[in-house]
């Protein structure tokens, strides 16, 4: 079972957490100018990558979302950041095809 | 209408006066229902120095900044529910003015206040036993090391949610549980307290 | 009552002043506190004990300890009955019932011995290879051979027991309590670290229980219990015993079988029966000790065969001797020490084989010397002879390096053989750690490499067999975990001392070979009954890969995951394919170490406790009147208030006529409520309501839609400003958790920037909605001071007021389509509110409602609800893409323009009247021709249905493809289910006053 | 017995009985390999990624529906070792939407007749589906359900508490349970199979139809042409192929990133586990969406018990103890009498997850190259069926009617085939 860190609240296991999939898709600023394809592809399409994942958590406790790194193969998690934030220097988002 | 419907708290239904009266000889847990008056939950940007400034002047207590934490004056609580989220706790003297009174002193900066005061009911739980019967349904340390009197987290408690928070080192909790919840969250602490011998406190005069 | 013949009179760890007395399988025994159902039994001279899975052979008992293959039995009776349960780990209590499994008749005569003697016709997967013909005829085959598997039976009656959770944290958890564990114990907890240190039996000190070694110069025991005081007195270690370490997850997660009760009888009052303790520690410190390997051998299933190292725990720990005349059969030194245990004890060892042809290390030589048993270096046994038990073994010498066996064979009589092939170190723990294994050639077994997870091993569970080197390792361990955990190990913590025993090395014999031409069955897996020659079998058909042979022979797949045979099946299966060990690998150790209790792993969540109840404010007075409850998700709903002599319909119709004709009122607490504060609070509902709000005046309400991003339909609601910035928004029932976390998501995560709070207020107030052509004048009455008329409260209005003193909000906007108002109060005044209410309508014949009265007047309404919004349905499914804003963006809105939901084919809202008056059956689906040929193409199902009073007649809501082609049109609702294909005609949803007149009164 | 498909065998020792005693005679020293383990050729017609029982399924089928041999099956670890030897192995096709229930009644009806088809006893046991309602608005779907599936033409019924009480006499049908059983839909046809048995049986038939099956070969690249595939890289060299079909749950997000494009798919862990073997107690499957959890015996006697999903992504074929704890909660709630029963063994899988909880069984961006993905906790049920639409739809290059809906595309269009309507993307 996960052992997450809350930026606020510390460390608790995973069931106080509810999980909101891969960080950082940022919803499209202008939804109408995009394509079915585009529009598809931020709705459904998913790097969901076997190795480094950003994802996103909320607290059950303070029930603030915030970003963690884990890697989807050992779940070792390697980073906790904050919504807004960038993830930690050396981590790259894994699985992006551009 | 029988008097006792006139103003009914969550936990009425169980009868627990009646259950008080019952003395069990030295009790490792002491379950009670607490009434503890006025609750708020406040919003804001604790960076802001008038937020804060503001905060205390009405409540007379410093805004907790550090997580996970309560400050306790009296009849007078706030504790630490989020980054930007506190929950006012006052019993008594300038409880019903208590929102005017902020929102007075909060105007034209970012805020929120909302008056949350029936939303959760507070179980009393205390005894040399207490914090065993807590760690039976919460993954929260609770050792005293890391969370001691001051201290308040969030957590669930068997099925449902709870905001925990202790009140001294004997230990005594203050457990906050939503209303339509308080009747499973006080059966499942009796039920995890049996095993330690529980006795059940009188509330004292209904409000 | 038989004496206990096989007990010795003196020595051992067991009461002899606290006899017990017991039953087996009918048969009365008495064994002393301290002992095991095994060791009693032994000391009763029993050893049958058991039948095996697949043959129904004969088996006894092996071992002394969780690795036990054979000796399960079903412990108690009636509802406390308990099957497969070692007979090795199961304590010994006053009183104790237990009985052997899998045989039938009896023990001693089991028809299911019929399988052995056909044994040849089934070798490892027969059963893929026939039992094909004819088709189908399988589930004929496979009652039998149902009936043949499984081994003890499951209690028929409810679990009287109850069970507990404990969640535990610590910086250091110490796993055995063995010489290492106790040693890693005492180094952390000296630091000041919290300390957890579990162990698997009822006392401390592992298998220093059965041993004769010397420690700091006093008896092993005597320094065990020093070093348990030691820990005893510091307030940051806590001792469990009794309590089995059985998994370990990630981030250093350890679950703990406490077994609290099961030495007793019963458990006392409140005293849960078993505790499972989830442990999140900093460190982790693996003391599990190492489990002995039996000899493949013919026939080594016979009872008599036991491991050399749980004879001597039974000689010398429980007093119990395991034959009368032994043979030792070793490749490796450790079984040497059973030699001395033996005679020590009275048991004559006719002679000793060693594998080994240079023979043992000195220690060991010397007690064969001194005691002058015949050595037989360079030997092995090739069978066990006898029928009930063994009463004799056969030995030839090896060549060419164990490959085969020559010579005269020569038979010693024994009715004891104790084999030792050498030791595997307890790695399940650290491999369940997703920790690497390494295989040691020295040793001959796999050990720990490289961790994954904060955690080490020490002593003989990382292959360090010598005593000295497990209390040396071990307050390594416990020391630089500490360190690790951030404490600082004092320095006065030394290892304890003891002698070095040097020894020589082991030497590989993974099956001793047959004599030329013969046949016989070599176990490796005693409990599942895999031979030697089914691991061949399985390598000759092409299952090579580990996982393969594991699932196609069953090896390792017991109860006892293996313990005993997983190493030496994978040796086998390498020798076969000329591979080495580490080449073939080995199969991954899954969680649990040792089976788990399911209902401890559910603790005290069962029953009412599975699930919280949530309870309304009102539920004392719903409940003090009579009502008939219904749960809709963890609400209790009032369903109807039946009266005396009342039927459900009955009640429900009387219920809606009330509301129709005068008025009535029903509990709405349940609807979810969020309070929506911030100067950008209108502008945040633009963006997640499809349609307009910052032109929402003070003072009144709007009703809304939300969608999902990819546009269905999330929930639907009426949302009224309270002031300027503060908005109060009410959700259904049921979403009133998603719409919450909905909301949050967008306000943190993808617009931050907006100055928005979001408060739930769901449980801070009490709701009731009060409906009907009269509602207006009950509410007239009950509120105190200011008119509740169309001017100050105008449909769609919102007014703050007073009811029986307390403060309440009114909103005027109706569910039902009568004129009717929702009256919001502080929960705690709910009752009081809804009482004064009830004494105002009193004069109006005020009716109390439930949730189906409620449900026939939205029907008749055409209000939609979760049955509608199923998470598949868009706004214009309804006839509300009107409702939608053109000029800028929602969530979802984007997502209606793709081109299934913009011009694909959708179902569309329709409302169906039964032609002929018949019941319209719940969950069906409209079709054109029911008697078509199947598949019958479906054009659309039926959502909502319900009798209604009002048009004397059965109506339904439905989603029907070509919604408008089919209007005024005969369908058919059918239900194959119920057998009903009901005629319905397609019209408006609505049925009941279209123009919404009755509502603006 | 292959006489049906018009092609000889190229090499099968038959198993039966008679087999069985002959074999016993000579000490069992003389039974063939079930399969062969050849090197791999340097090209293939087609190469299928993904030795489960979905991608031996599909090889069998191209030998033998259509003719195509010259194929290979690559398998990074052993056969069967994915989900197909990991799942609870029910099977069942009382599916909601008819595009999914004709998908899955096709593949229960070859069920019906694999053992005889492949000669390997898969031990298909129907001894019948239950999935539970325990409330309201259970019923009404389940009835919507089982409508639905009646005038599709596949068997299903509603039973009362009294019939379901007849057929599971140990469920906890009282009134007063916190999980009260108002009712349960039944397919009779529905069971459950030996799944190592399916993987294997589809490995021997289609080894025996010339099928190339090579196990510990990892595809670590698709090399294409421009827009067409035309091989794969693998951990024991490069492999040519004209066409290649990937069928690896848990896996596919991988390999489509080596083709050049992402799926509408995340993969997350699924637990199951197993009690220790009792005697025969519980005859059926049973099933209960409410509170996740399903519960059928083997044929060991052991309890096989599974739970639902873990929220996160995960490839670790481990997920959190505390899903194990809820489910089991709710089991021993509907059967009290396994409170006293023990968990022996629990694992993990890797269940690939669509949005509309629909698998992808179709084309991709990429010529020749095919995707056969999305199954989420469904595959096991489908393994013969989801071969025969793919094989097809490799062999012909388009879908086969049965999975024309299940594109990748409608991920782009909208026309979902949602099966779990509430459930579905959150956000």
């Amino acid at each position: 079972m996960l052992l997450i860190e809350c930026p606020w609240c510390g460390p608790r296991d995973d069931q106080d957490f509810t999980y909101g999939g891969e960080a950082h898709i940022a919803r499209p600023e202008r939804p109408e100018k995009l394509s079915d394809e585009q529009w598809g592809d931020y709705l459904f399409m998913r790097s969901n990558p076997k190795g480094t994942h950003l994802e996103r958590w909320v607290c059950n406790g303070c029930r603030r979302w915030f970003n963690v790194c884990r890697d989807t193969v050992t779940d070792e998690i390697t980073a906790v950041y904050r919504m807004g934030e960038k993830p930690p220097g050396a981590i790259k988002k894994a699985g992006r095809k551009s | 209408m029988p008097e006792k419907y006139q103003w009914q708290s969550a936990l009425a239904t169980l009868g627990l006066e009646a259950r008080a009266l019952a003395p069990v000889a030295e009790p490792g847990v002491t379950l009670s229902e607490r009434r503890v008056g006025t609750q708020l939950v406040i919003r804001g940007d604790a960076a802001e120095a008038e937020f804060a400034a503001g905060v205390s002047s009405v409540l007379g207590l410093d805004l907790p900044t550090e997580p996970k934490t309560a400050h306790r004056k009296g009849d007078r609580t706030l504790l630490w529910l989020g980054p930007d989220e506190w929950l006012a706790v006052v019993a008594g003297e300038g409880e019903d003015r208590l929102a005017v009174s902020l929102a007075e002193a909060l105007v034209d900066l970012h805020h929120a206040i909302a008056d949350v005061s029936h939303s959760r009911a507070v179980i009393g739980l205390e005894g040399p036993r207490a914090r065993e019967v807590l760690m039976k349904g919460t993954n929260v340390d609770l050792h005293p090391r890391v969370f001691a009197e001051g201290s308040c987290v969030q957590a669930h408690l068997g099925r449902c949610h709870m905001l925990l928070h202790q009140l001294d080192a004997a230990p005594r909790y203050d457990i906050y549980v939503h209303r339509s919840f308080a009747v499973y969250a006080w059966s499942w602490l009796s039920d995890a307290s049996r095993e330690y011998g529980l006795s059940i406190a009188s509330s004292g005069a209904v409000r | 009552m038989t004496s206990q013949p096989f007990r010795r009179l003196e020595g051992g760890l067991i009461d002899r002043d606290r006899p017990l007395t017991f039953r087996f399988d009918g048969s009365t025994f008495t064994g002393y506190a301290g002992d095991t159902l095994a060791s009693a039994l032994l000391a009763n001279g029993v050893t049958l004990v058991g039948r095996s899975f697949k043959y129904h052979r004969r088996r006894g008992i092996v071992a002394a300890g969780v690795e036990e293959p054979n000796a399960l039995a079903t412990l108690r009776e009636g509802n406390r009955q308990e099957p497969n349960l070692r007979a090795t780990q199961v304590e010994l209590f006053d009183g104790l019932t237990a009985s052997s499994q899998n045989r039938w008749p009896s023990l001693d005569f089991d028809v299911g011995g019929i399988n052995n003697i056909l044994s040849r016709f089934l070798p490892a997967g027969f059963y893929y290879k026939t039992f094909m013909w004819p088709a189908g005829a399988w589930m004929f085959y496979e009652r039998f051979i149902r009936a043949a598997a499984g081994l003890g039976k499951a209690p028929l009656l409810g679990d009287p027991d109850y069970y507990e959770r404990r969640h535990a944290h610590c910086d250091v958890l110490v796993v055995g309590a063995g010489p290492a564990g106790l040693s890693a114990a005492l180094a952390a907890g000296r630091s000041g670290a919290r300390v957890i240190l579990v162990d698997d039996n009822a006392a401390l000190g592992g298998s220093l229980r059965g041993d004769t070694a010397t420690i700091n110069e006093v008896p092993a025991l005597a320094w065990v219990d020093e070093v348990g005081g030691t820990l005893e007195a510091l307030e940051n270690v806590r001792i469990l015993t009794r309590a089995t370490a059985v998994g370990y997850y990630d981030q250093n997660l350890i679950t703990v079988c406490e077994r609290v009760a099961d030495h007793l009888a019963r458990p006392d009052p409140h005293q849960p029966r078993q505790r499972l303790w989830w442990v999140r520690a900093k460190r982790v410190v693996l003391a599990t000790g190492a489990i002995e390997r039996p000899l493949v051998f013919a026939n080594n299933d016979l009872p008599g065969v036991m491991l050399a190292s749980a004879v001597r725990t039974y000689q010398l720990q429980y007093a119990v001797k395991c034959g009368r005349r032994a043979v030792v059969f070793t490749n490796n030194d450790s079984a040497y020490s059973c030699v001395s245990a033996l005679m020590g004890g009275g048991v004559p060892v006719s002679a000793v084989v060693d594998t080994r042809a240079s023979g043992p290390g000195d220690a060991a030589r010397k007690i064969v010397d001194s005691s002058g048993v015949e050595c037989l270096f360079g030997h092995a046994v090739v069978g066990a002879l006898g029928r009930q038990r063994v009463t004799s073994v056969e030995v030839m010498a090896l060549a060419d390096g164990g490959s085969r066996v020559t010579g005269r064979s020569r038979v010693i009589d024994c009715d004891l053989l104790c084999v030792s092939g050498g030791w595997n170190p307890t790695v399940h723990l650290f491999s369940q750690s997703q920790g690497k294994l390494r295989y040691d050639e020295g040793l001959t077994s796999f050990v720990p490499d490289a961790s994954s997870q904060a955690e080490s091993s020490a002593g003989a569970a990382r292959g360090e067999l010598g005593l000295d080197a497990c209390l040396r390792g071990g307050i390594e361990a416990g020391a630089e975990a500490a360190r690790l955990a951030g404490f600082t190990p004092t320095e006065d913590v030394e290892a304890a001392r003891c002698d070095h025993v040097d020894e020589a090395p082991v030497e590989a014999l993974w099956a001793v070979p047959l004599p030329a031409r013969r046949h016989g069955k070599r176990f490796v897996d005693l409990q599942n009954d895999v031979t030697a020659e089914d691991v061949a079998l399985a390598d000759r058909e092409g299952y090579q890969s580990v996982e393969h042979l594991k699932r196609y022979t069953t090896l390792g797949m017991g109860t006892d995951q293996g313990r005993t045979s997983n190493v030496n099946g994978l040796a086998i299966l390498a020798g076969l394919r000329d591979s080495d060990i580490p080449s073939v690998g080995t199969t991954t150790f899954r969680p649990p170490f040792n089976p788990v209790t399911l209902g401890t792993i559910t603790a005290r969540e069962v029953g009412a406790d599975l699930a919280p109840l949530r309870l309304s404010p009102m539920h004392d007075w719903h409940a003090g009147v009579g009502a008939n409850f219904v749960t809709v998700g963890l609400w209790l709903r009032t369903q109807f208030y039946a009266r005396p002599g009342e039927a459900m319909m009955e009640a429900i119709n009387r219920e809606v006529l009330a509301v129709r004709n005068a008025v009535g009122m029903v509990d709405v607490s349940t609807l979810g409520k969020i309070e929506i504060q911030g100067r950008d609070a209108a502008e945040f509902l633009e963006r997640v309501y499809i349609n307009r709000w910052t032109n929402l005046q003070v003072g009144r309400c709007r009703y809304g839609f939300m969608l999902r991003e990819d546009g269905f339909i999330l929930d639907d609601g009426t949302t009224t400003r309270v002031a300027d910035n503060n908005f109060y928004m009410t959700t259904t029932t049921a979403q009133a958790g998603p719409v919450m976390a909905h909301l949050e998501y967008y306000a943190q995560t993808v617009w931050p920037e907006l100055h928005v709070h979001l408060t739930s207020v769901t449980d801070q107030w009490a709701g009731m909605a009060i409906a009907g052509p009269r509602s207006r004048e009950v509410l007239a009455a009950a509120c105190e001071g200011g008119d509740v008329g169309d001017e100050s409260l105008p449909f769609m209005g919102y007014l703050e007021s007073r009811i029986a003193g307390v403060p309440v909000r009114l909103f005027r906007m109706t569910f039902s389509g009568e004129m009717a108002y929702e009256v919001h109060t502080p929960s705690d005044y709910g009752i009081r509110v809804w009482e004064a209410l009830m004494a105002a309508g009193k004069d109006f014949a005020i009716t109390p409602y439930g949730t189906e009265a409620m449900s026939v007047l939205r029907i008749e309404k055409g209000h939609v609800v979760g049955a509608e919004l199923d998470g598949r349905t868009i706004p214009a499914d309804f006839g509300f893409e009107r409702m939608q804003k053109k000029d800028r963006d929602f969530i979802g809105k984007r997502s209606l323009e793709r081109p299934a939901l913009a011009y694909g084919p959708r179902k569309r809202f329709v409302g169906l009247i039964s032609e002929d008056g018949r019941k319209i059956p719940r969950g069906a689906q409209l079709v054109w021709n029911p008697t078509a040929p199947k598949p019958v193409p479906m054009l659309g199902h039926v959502s909502s249905t319900c009798y209604s009073p009002n048009l004397g007649n059965y109506i339904a809501l439905a989603l029907l493809e070509d919604a408008d082609g089919y209007q005024g049109k005969l369908l058919y609702a059918s239900s194959p289910l119920t057998d009903s294909h009901v005629p319905v005609r397609v019209g408006h949803s609505v049925f009941i006053d279209p123009e919404g007149e009755r509502a603006r009164g | 017995m292959h006489a049906t498909s018009g092609i000889p065998i190229v090499t099968m020792s038959k198993y039966s009985i008679f087999s069985l005693v002959r074999n016993a005679l000579g000490y069992h020293e003389n039974w063939p390999l079930a399969w062969r383990s050849p090197e791999p050729k340097a090209e293939y017609d087609v190469v299928i990624v993904g030795g489960g029982g979905h991608g031996l399924a599909t090889a069998y089928y191209l030998a033998k529906e259509h003719g195509i041999r010259n194929v290979a099956v690559l398998e990074k670890g052993w056969l069967g070792g994915g989900n197909t030897g990991r799942n609870t192995t029910i099977i069942r096709s009382n599916y909601l939407w008819d595009e999914s229930a004709a998908l899955y009644e096709h593949s229960l009806k070859l069920y019906e007749g694999l053992s005889q088809e492949l000669n390997f006893n898969i031990m298909f046991s129907q001894r019948g589906v239950l999935n539970l309602a325990h409330n309201l608005h259970d019923m009404r779907e389940l009835s919507r359900r089982v409508n639905a599936n009646r005038l599709n033409g596949i068997d299903s019924e509603i039973l009362t508490p009294e019939q379901i009480k007849a057929i599971v006499p140990i469920l906890n049908t009282s009134p007063t349970a916190r999980y009260p059983v108002l009712g349960a839909s039944l397919q009779r046809r529905g069971g459950t199979a030996r799944h190592d048995a399916v993987a294997w049986g589809f490995a021997r038939g289609a080894d025996a139809h010339g099928v190339d099956i090579i196990q510990n070969c990892e595809v670590t690249g698709i090399r294409r042409n421009g827009a067409r595939v035309e091989g794969v890289e693998t951990s024991r060299g490069y492999i040519a192929a004209k066409k290649v079909g990937v069928v690896v749950a848990g896996h596919c997000s991988v390999l489509a990133g080596m083709a050049g494009f992402r799926l509408p798919i995340e993969s997350h862990p699924l637990q199951a586990l197993v009690s220790e073997p009792v005697k025969p107690i519980h005859h059926s499957v049973v099933m209960s969406n409410a509170v996740h959890v399903y519960v059928s015996q083997s044929d060991k006697g052991e309890l096989v018990i599974g739970a639902g999903i873990d929220a996160y992504n995960s490839y670790a074929q481990r997920g959190s103890f505390a899903v194990v704890e809820g489910q089991i909660g709710a089991l021993v709630e509907l059967f009290p009498i396994f409170s006293r029963l023990r968990m022996m063994r629990q694992w993990g899988g890797i269940v690939d997850v669509c949005p509309d909880a629909s698998p992808i069984i179709g084309k991709t961006p990429v010529e020749n190259l095919f995707f056969n993905c999305g199954w989420g906790t469904g595959g096991f049920k489908a393994t013969p069926g989801s071969g025969w639409v793919f094989a097809h739809t490799i062999a012909t290059g388009e879908p086969h009617p049965l999975n024309a809906p299940f594109t990748l595309e409608r991920f782009t269009t909208g026309f979902l085939i949602d099966e779990h309507g509430a459930a579905a993307v959150a956000h």
